[in-house]
């Protein structure tokens, strides 16, 4: 039993870390006033590029490297979108995340004649520590979170970011660069991102398959909403999810194997587990939601 | 030298409207330049050009000599400008700290947050301008959130400073101590753009004043050397009447009533402690306070907008304390709030911002007339002399002046019975202040009840029949305006009562 | 040769994939593999379309029934079937195979080319308890895609396996059977992998396209661990190039060859409507042998999928794992159940509603065999 | 007048330019822009009843995202509110016959859904995406369930029961573009209407003006779910008469139609255009993987493109102000 409890707690790892990356790098971009509802498309995409360039180098560190820089591209685009040219950020998003899957697909039909997936790579490795396995990169994720939560809300830095997502015009009269603070923080975002695409395939599967990210950019986005906008809280709700996520598939499995009972339809309503549970978790312990009250407004200078 | 000189500036807005026209402006290092002009001249414009906020179309900008082209106000802090603006341009959901932390950031990157704390104290001791350094800027009052800005702006070590509308909620008492302010700053050496409609606020403190007009300098002159008539003159190229005369009138049969009225804040503190009072027909209420002693949520709360802890509301011999706003509105009360941020709907025109407390005019069986709606907003737009490019100019390109005429005039227009009123000229030009006056004496001598709520003194002595002095939530004082000097409307609004003095 | 087409006029085909598309390493894939092999074995045109949804299919066949331009209109999966129920009749110049499923129909334009994947899921059910045996255990595992009808087949076929294995040898097989609710989602299928083997599965059947690919890479980390021993075991294609020392053996589904049987019912003019299941006996469905391992093993190379490794490594180490996990005992007891099937001898019932599948598996797992099958 | 004439010079301008910028990065694929856009065009275009089908639920939960998002409420749960309208509409047809019933309980159903999602957020503070992703895929799964175990067909497992030939209805493109009409009707010439755009760009104003912020958000919320919930009502009495058992009749309708609301500016007309713009090319995408043999995500590429450079209308105005600058020069 506890090495079920074990087990379970290591796929929680495994599967929070793209939610909490992805999730905290959003809570940056939309501090500042952006959204990017893209977050699917850099999953692709970075996992993509991180696969061809860890295929070839056989370095998933490389490959990590190349997801963040991916993603920072992205972001860099998405941000020249939304801050410089005043587009709309949610159709930008939206076109993102087509034009990312088909740009992938297309270059993974070209490299390895393959629509689906790619070949494996090389994985970084893991810690194992009795019945528990740890992929590194979660106790990254969390550090993340801790130094994204400190950036925020104990530098200056983090302070004009915040600003720019609350009152654009304010933070300018007091000398705030909004656009550039806006196009970095998208970026940085962006790169986050992109860890968490380049972690799907070095740090989980060890390969991009054409539906990598299977709706994770959206939940990673919902992990935003859920944490209030707060990068520490961002951390605890990719727990939250990934346990659950978990837990869905540990449940029937568990019940088949104690009581024998076959579980054939219902694996569908065990596979509501995460998002009811989360739902619920959201239900009792959420206070009044406070969004960034500039997201999503393009500042506009005469 | 000159601190300032811009030359030949042009300024069209996206949209199109011509805001500037060519305009010279020069202001003498260490001197006290007023700026003057109706609502919508170009004032704010030309100033936020200068402050690198907006780009100019055309024209050169020098400060101490020196050619500058700002790309941002961050430029034009780092030459030392300054700027408090009309509408406060600080975060809301930040407190007063992180705010000043952010205003000095640009000039000082390495500054931190425990300097700026000891710096801020330093200043207000310096300047006697109080601010709560913890409090979120939302939550105080206007008057406070601008003592925090011109803080802000002498923290930044500015050269130059522009003030935009600075006294326009501010009370006598509040204006007496900021000119002591600026006093102090002008000895200092420190340069003084100040933008005001109240010419004897120009005459006060400036020492030169610089008149603007549709887009157009008028003329620079020596303030010693014009009178406020002259001034007046100059700025709407017609005679004004400056003094408003006020027929004595009887009032008549009650038609508010506030029985023991407690009434929360936002923050869910009392901010209306038991309050009693009733307006009549025919009569003008005064309620004289420094802004933040509740006057707000008292308002909100005649008007339905909030609901009170405890507590009656009797219109009209009806008890009214459960009615919704809408309803309210219908029966007959109208409510300006004492911000445009509240009363309008910058991203709607005017028609769409006309009807907001109309609706119940325009509609029939849920069905909106658009035509009335436009009749309306047309007849607003007539009679209060909106400068507008159209009806259907998003009130945020009007100019802080014409927004006003618009929040205001949508509810005189519907001639209610009990008009509660916020700061009605807040921002209006001598012209249009007068205008306003006029129509509240009007609606009055029409046998309307009006609840007025100013912190403009002379505004109230001038119209009100009764004065209540609100101070914490509480009633200090009520009598007839007689009865009350200045001096002693100022104590009570500290509050400090009359009898214990 | 080829009577109704014209001479010298190429015969055109469009193949008409799953929602899905291809990509899935399985299914569609196959699907094209057939239709590619038809392009260069009998010089046939061949076009691919891959609808976009459901609601996309009835205006697309109408649309290139229409035109005339395609001799056949192959449809992939059983998603076509109303479908091409609804169309077939109002065209009746129009030639349709649709592949994995039936319209239940016969007509005379319309080949329905069914799969009896009981046969092989059967097979694979004898062989995975046979290796969970070797590899210490008793419980063997699988990771399904969604609750739909193809799966049900597997399912029934899979446990009728294990049972039958239980049966011949006295020595009970526990299976742990896992619908993780989608095809596509890699990473639910590595975790839904780690959990079984967490359960004590040591053989885990992949039943889900994209899904188990992942399933394959827990198996592959569990072993790479030090977790303990397992194996894998793929289906449709021949997956075992993806890594061979842990995934010994594939079940196989010969979506290739019906797509092929069609077009060439076509070009050589042979064309009769009606329905075909296919079967072990018509070599539709099984088991790999070494060279169809070694096929697409030389499949993965040309796609530089096969690194550090020729398809020749792939198929010696295939054959050493066998050697090693699949006891001669047990190909024993797989010939005998094969034999059976293809007389006839064993002919498994297809279950044609949800409860009829739930009450064939509970019968199965009380050990009532032949609940699974056809009465006579 | 002459606003109207600027309007449409500026949509059309950025289709012009959306469609070059897609042919530019056609050609560094290494693909023939015209022989792409030709069969883009005559595909996606050619075939008006496919084409206006196609468009009809995606315009519906266009609406589903336009209508909250003008109240200020970010409803990307028109996926699973289609979902259940669908599949009410779906079962009160089969047991029923009576299409219009089907029609009005599967719009209440999405309603209903969308109902809640703003109730989770009124009266529980829980932001709406939140809610709206969580129960995206609960309604995914629970749908998956109900059709394979509960409601599936007997003579065809794979799909749901069917709707019968009585219930099934025709015109749908028509009831579709008339919804979106009373739509903005409603949004521009009922007292309604106008709460919710207040309320949407100035939550506070709104208050002062009385009206009641939870109430505008509910009803909102109720307005979009509707719409989405007739929109899954369509698309199984009038083009599928079924739902597959993988769900691919339904998936994917509600998050292409935030697109779609979108592009359409959340003008209710403008999601009318913008429907069948899109539905255009994504039936042209699936032709141009036939007649070019391009992989088909050679479209959702060009989809993509296409849509990005939708979002920045700013560019073209620049572009055009320069070049009418330069022209008086
Ligand atoms: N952002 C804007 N977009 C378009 N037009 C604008 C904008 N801001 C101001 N205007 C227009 O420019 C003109 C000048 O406005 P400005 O705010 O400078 O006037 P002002 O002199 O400050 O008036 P007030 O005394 O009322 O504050 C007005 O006609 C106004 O409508
Ligand atoms: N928000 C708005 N602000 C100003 N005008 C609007 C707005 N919405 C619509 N309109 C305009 O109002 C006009 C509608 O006129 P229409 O004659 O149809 O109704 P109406 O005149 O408003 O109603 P009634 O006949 O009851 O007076 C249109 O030209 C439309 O462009
Ligand atoms: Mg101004
Ligand atoms: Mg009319």
């Amino acid at each position: 039993m506890l090495e079920d409890v074990f087990v379970l707690l290591s796929n929680t790892l495994f599967s929070m870390v793209p939610l909490v990356l992805a999730g905290v790098g959003e809570v940056i971009t939309e501090r500042s006033g952006v959204v990017n509802i893209g977050l699917e498309g850099i999953f692709i995409l970075s996992a993509f590029l991180t696969t061809v360039v860890t295929f070839y180098t056989e370095n998933p560190y490389l490959g990590l490297i190349i997801g963040i820089l991916v993603g920072a591209l992205s972001g860099l685009l998405h941000g020249i979108i939304s801050v410089y040219l005043k587009g709309d950020q949610i159709i930008a998003g939206v076109g993102f995340n087509s034009l990312a899957y088909g740009i992938s697909i297309l270059s993974l039909v070209a490299l390895w004649h393959s629509h689906g997936s790619s070949p494996s790579v090389e994985k970084m490795p893991v810690i194992i520590i009795g019945h528990l396995t740890i992929p590194p990169m979660a106790i990254v994720a969390i550090l993340v979170g801790v130094i994204t939560w400190w950036w925020l809300y104990k530098t200056p830095s983090g302070l004009k970011l915040r600003a720019c997502g609350e009152d654009p015009r304010a933070a300018e009269a007091m000398g705030v660069n909004v656009h550039r603070t806006r196009l970095y923080a998208t970026m940085v975002g962006g790169a986050l991102t992109g860890l968490g695409g380049a972690y799907l395939v070095v740090g989980w599967i060890g390969q991009f398959t054409k539906f990598i990210s299977a709706g994770r950019g959206f939940i990673a986005l919902a992990n935003v909403a859920f944490s209030n906008w707060n990068p520490l809280m961002a951390v605890v709700g990719g727990i939250i999810f990934g346990f659950f996520d978990a837990l869905s598939i540990y449940v029937p499995i568990k019940i088949q194997k104690t009581t024998g009972r076959i579980i054939t339809a219902e694996s569908n309503l065990f596979r509501i587990i995460p998002y009811i549970g989360t739902l619920l978790v959201v239900t009792i312990i959420m206070k009044k939601v406070k969004a960034p009250r500039a997201l999503g407004k393009p500042y506009i200078k005469e | 030298m000159n601190a300032i000189e811009m030359e030949n500036i042009v300024k069209v807005y996206p949209d199109g409207v011509v805001a500037l026209k060519g305009v010279d402006f020069k202001v003498e290092a260490g001197e006290i330049h007023g700026l003057l002009g109706e609502n919508g001249a170009g004032k704010t414009t030309l100033m936020r050009i200068l402050y690198g906020e907006i780009k100019p179309t055309k024209g050169k900008i020098r400060v101490f000599g020196k050619e500058v082209k700002f790309s941002g106000p961050w430029d034009a802090i780092r030459s030392g400008i300054g700027m408090v603006y009309q509408h406060f341009t600080l975060v809301p959901t930040f407190t007063v700290l992180e705010n000043l932390y952010l205003a000095l950031l640009p000039l000082n990157p390495k500054i931190t947050l425990k300097e700026v704390k000891k710096l801020a104290k330093e200043k207000m001791k310096e300047t006697g301008l109080k601010i709560p350094l913890d409090e979120i800027v939302e939550d105080l009052p206007i008057g406070i959130q601008q003592r925090v800005e011109i803080t802000k702006a002498l923290m930044q070590n500015a050269k130059i400073l522009i003030l935009d509308e600075p006294t326009s909620v501010l009370t006598p008492i509040e204006v007496r101590e900021l000119f002591k302010t600026l006093r102090k700053l002008k000895e200092k050496g420190i340069t003084i753009v100040f933008i005001t409609h109240k010419l004897k606020e120009v005459k006060e403190i400036t020492d030169r004043v610089t008149v603007m007009r549709r887009g157009e300098v008028i003329g620079t002159v020596k303030t010693s050397e014009v009178s406020e008539k002259e001034l007046a003159k100059m700025m709407v190229q017609r005679d004004v009447v400056m003094k408003i005369e006020k027929m004595p009138k009887e009032p008549g049969k009650t038609v508010l009533k506030v029985e023991n009225l407690w009434v929360k804040d936002d923050r869910g503190l009392d901010a209306v402690k038991g309050i009693s009072l009733e307006i009549r027909e025919g009569e003008i209420l005064g309620i004289a306070g420094v802004q933040g002693n509740g006057q707000r949520e008292l308002a909100e709360t005649l008007a339905g907008v909030r609901k009170p802890e405890k507590g009656k509301i009797i219109f009209d011999k009806k008890d009214i304390t459960k009615t919704g706003a809408l309803e309210r509105y219908k029966m007959g009360i109208a409510y300006v709030p004492d911000s445009r941020k509240v009363g309008l709907v910058e991203e709607m025109n005017i028609v769409e911002n006309t009807i907001l407390t109309n609706l119940f005019e325009v509609v029939k069986s849920g069905r909106i007339s658009w035509d009335k709606g436009r009749k309306m907003a047309k007849d607003i737009v007539e009679r209060f002399e909106v400068i507008t490019p159209s009806l259907a100019a998003k009130v945020k390109h009007l100019s802080g002046g014409n927004q006003q005429k618009i929040m205001v005039g949508r509810e005189i227009i519907r001639e209610p019975k009990v008009f509660i009123v916020a700061e009605p000229t807040q921002g209006l030009d001598i012209g249009a202040t007068e205008f306003i006056r006029k129509t509240l004496l009007n609606l009055r001598d029409q046998g309307k009840g009006i609840l007025l709520i100013s912190t403009d003194l002379d505004e109230i002595l001038q119209l009100s029949d009764r004065i209540a002095v609100i101070y914490e939530g509480q009633i200090m004082a009520v009598g007839k305006p007689e009865e009350f000097t200045l001096e002693k409307l100022g104590l009570l609004m500290g509050g400090v009562h009359a009898e214990s003095e | 040769i080829g009577g109704t087409q014209t001479q010298g006029e190429k015969v055109k085909v469009a193949v008409l994939f799953d929602v899905g598309g291809r990509g899935d390493l399985s299914f569609n894939d196959m699907a094209y593999l057939g239709a590619e092999r038809a392009k260069k074995e009998l010089g046939v045109e061949v076009e691919y379309m891959t609808p976009k949804s459901r609601e996309d299919m009835v205006p697309l066949l109408k649309q290139l029934a229409e035109s005339k331009e395609y001799d056949l209109l192959v449809l992939i999966g059983f998603l076509w079937t109303t479908p091409l129920d609804q169309v077939a009749d109002q065209y009746p110049d129009q030639k349709f195979a649709l592949i994995d499923s039936t319209t239940g129909k016969v007509r005379e334009n319309e080949v329905d080319i069914l799969f009896r994947e009981q046969e092989a899921a059967a097979l694979i059910g004898v062989i995975a308890s046979g290796m969970a045996y070797e590899l210490g255990g008793d419980t063997i595992g699988a990771v399904a895609g969604m609750d739909i009808p193809p799966l049900w087949k597997f399912h029934i076929g899979y446990l009728y396996g294990a049972k039958y294995f239980e049966k011949k040898t006295g020595k009970p097989v526990k299976l742990l059977w896992q619908y993780t609710g989608t095809f596509t989602d890699t990473q639910v299928g590595y975790t839904t992998g780690m959990q079984l083997l967490q359960q004590g599965a040591k053989v885990l059947y992949g039943l889900a396209g994209l899904t188990h690919v992942g399933m394959f890479d827990a198996v592959i980390d569990w072993n790479k661990q030090g977790k303990g021993k397992a194996l894998a075991i793929g289906q449709d294609a021949s997956q075992e190039w993806y890594a061979p020392e842990y995934i010994p053996i594939s079940g196989a589904k010969r979506v290739d060859v019906a797509v092929y049987t069609a077009i060439e019912m076509v070009v050589k003019n042979q064309w009769k409507g009606g329905i075909m299941t296919l079967g072990l006996k018509e070599g539709g469905v099984g088991y790999w042998n070494l060279d169809g391992v070694r096929q697409f093993a030389e499949f993965a190379q040309e796609g530089g999928k096969l690194k550090d490794m020729t398809p020749e490594d792939v198929v010696r180490i295939v054959k050493e794992q066998r050697e090693k996990y699949i006891k001669p005992e047990v190909w024993e007891i797989v010939r005998e159940l094969e034999e059976k099937i293809k007389n006839g001898e064993i002919k498994f019932k297809t279950p044609q509603s949800h409860d009829e599948y739930e009450q064939i598996i509970k019968e199965l797992e009380k050990g009532n065999l032949d609940a699974a099958l056809e009465k006579e | 007048m002459l606003k109207v004439n600027e309007k449409t010079l500026e949509v059309i301008s950025s289709l012009i330019f959306a469609f070059l910028i897609g042919a530019i990065v056609l050609t560094l694929l290494g693909y023939n822009p015209a022989k792409v856009y030709i069969i883009l065009f005559k595909y996606g275009y050619g075939n008006l009843e496919y084409l206006l089908n196609k468009s009809t639920p995606l315009i519906l939960t266009g609406l589903a995202f336009s209508i909250p998002a003008l109240a200020g409420v970010f409803n990307i749960g028109g996926e699973s509110q289609l979902y259940v309208g669908a599949l009410t509409a779906l079962l009160v047809a089969y047991y029923t016959r009576n299409p219009i019933l089907a029609l009005i309980l599967g719009g209440i159903a999405g309603g209903a859904l969308g109902l809640f999602i703003g109730a989770l957020r009124v009266y529980r503070g829980i932001n709406e995406v939140i809610t709206a992703i969580m129960i995206n895929w609960t309604m995914f799964y629970i749908l998956a369930y109900l059709i394979s175990a509960k409601y599936h067909d007997p003579k065809n497992p794979h799909e749901s029961v069917p709707v019968p030939s009585e219930a099934r209805i025709g015109g749908i493109f028509i009831i579709a573009v008339l919804i979106a009409i009373l739509y903005y009707y409603l949004l521009n010439f009922t007292e309604l209407g106008y709460k919710l755009r207040v309320s949407g760009l100035s939550p506070k104003s709104a208050r002062y003006a009385g009206f009641n912020p939870s109430k505008l958000i509910l009803s909102s919320m109720l307005l979009g779910g509707l719409a989405a919930g007739l929109g899954g009502a369509l698309l199984v009495l009038g083009i599928t008469y079924a739902i597959d058992d993988t769900l691919s009749t339904v998936y994917g309708v509600g998050f292409t139609g935030i697109g779609i609301g979108l592009l359409g500016r959340n003008n209710p007309i403008g999601i009318i255009f913008s429907g069948i713009f899109m539905s255009g090319l994504i039936i042209g995408g699936q032709w141009v993987e036939l007649k070019t043999g391009a992989p088909p995500e050679l479209a959702d590429t060009l989809v993509g493109v296409i849509v990005i450079t939708l979002a920045v209308p700013q560019l073209y105005r620049e572009i055009f102000k320069r070049i009418r600058r330069e022209k008086h020069a």
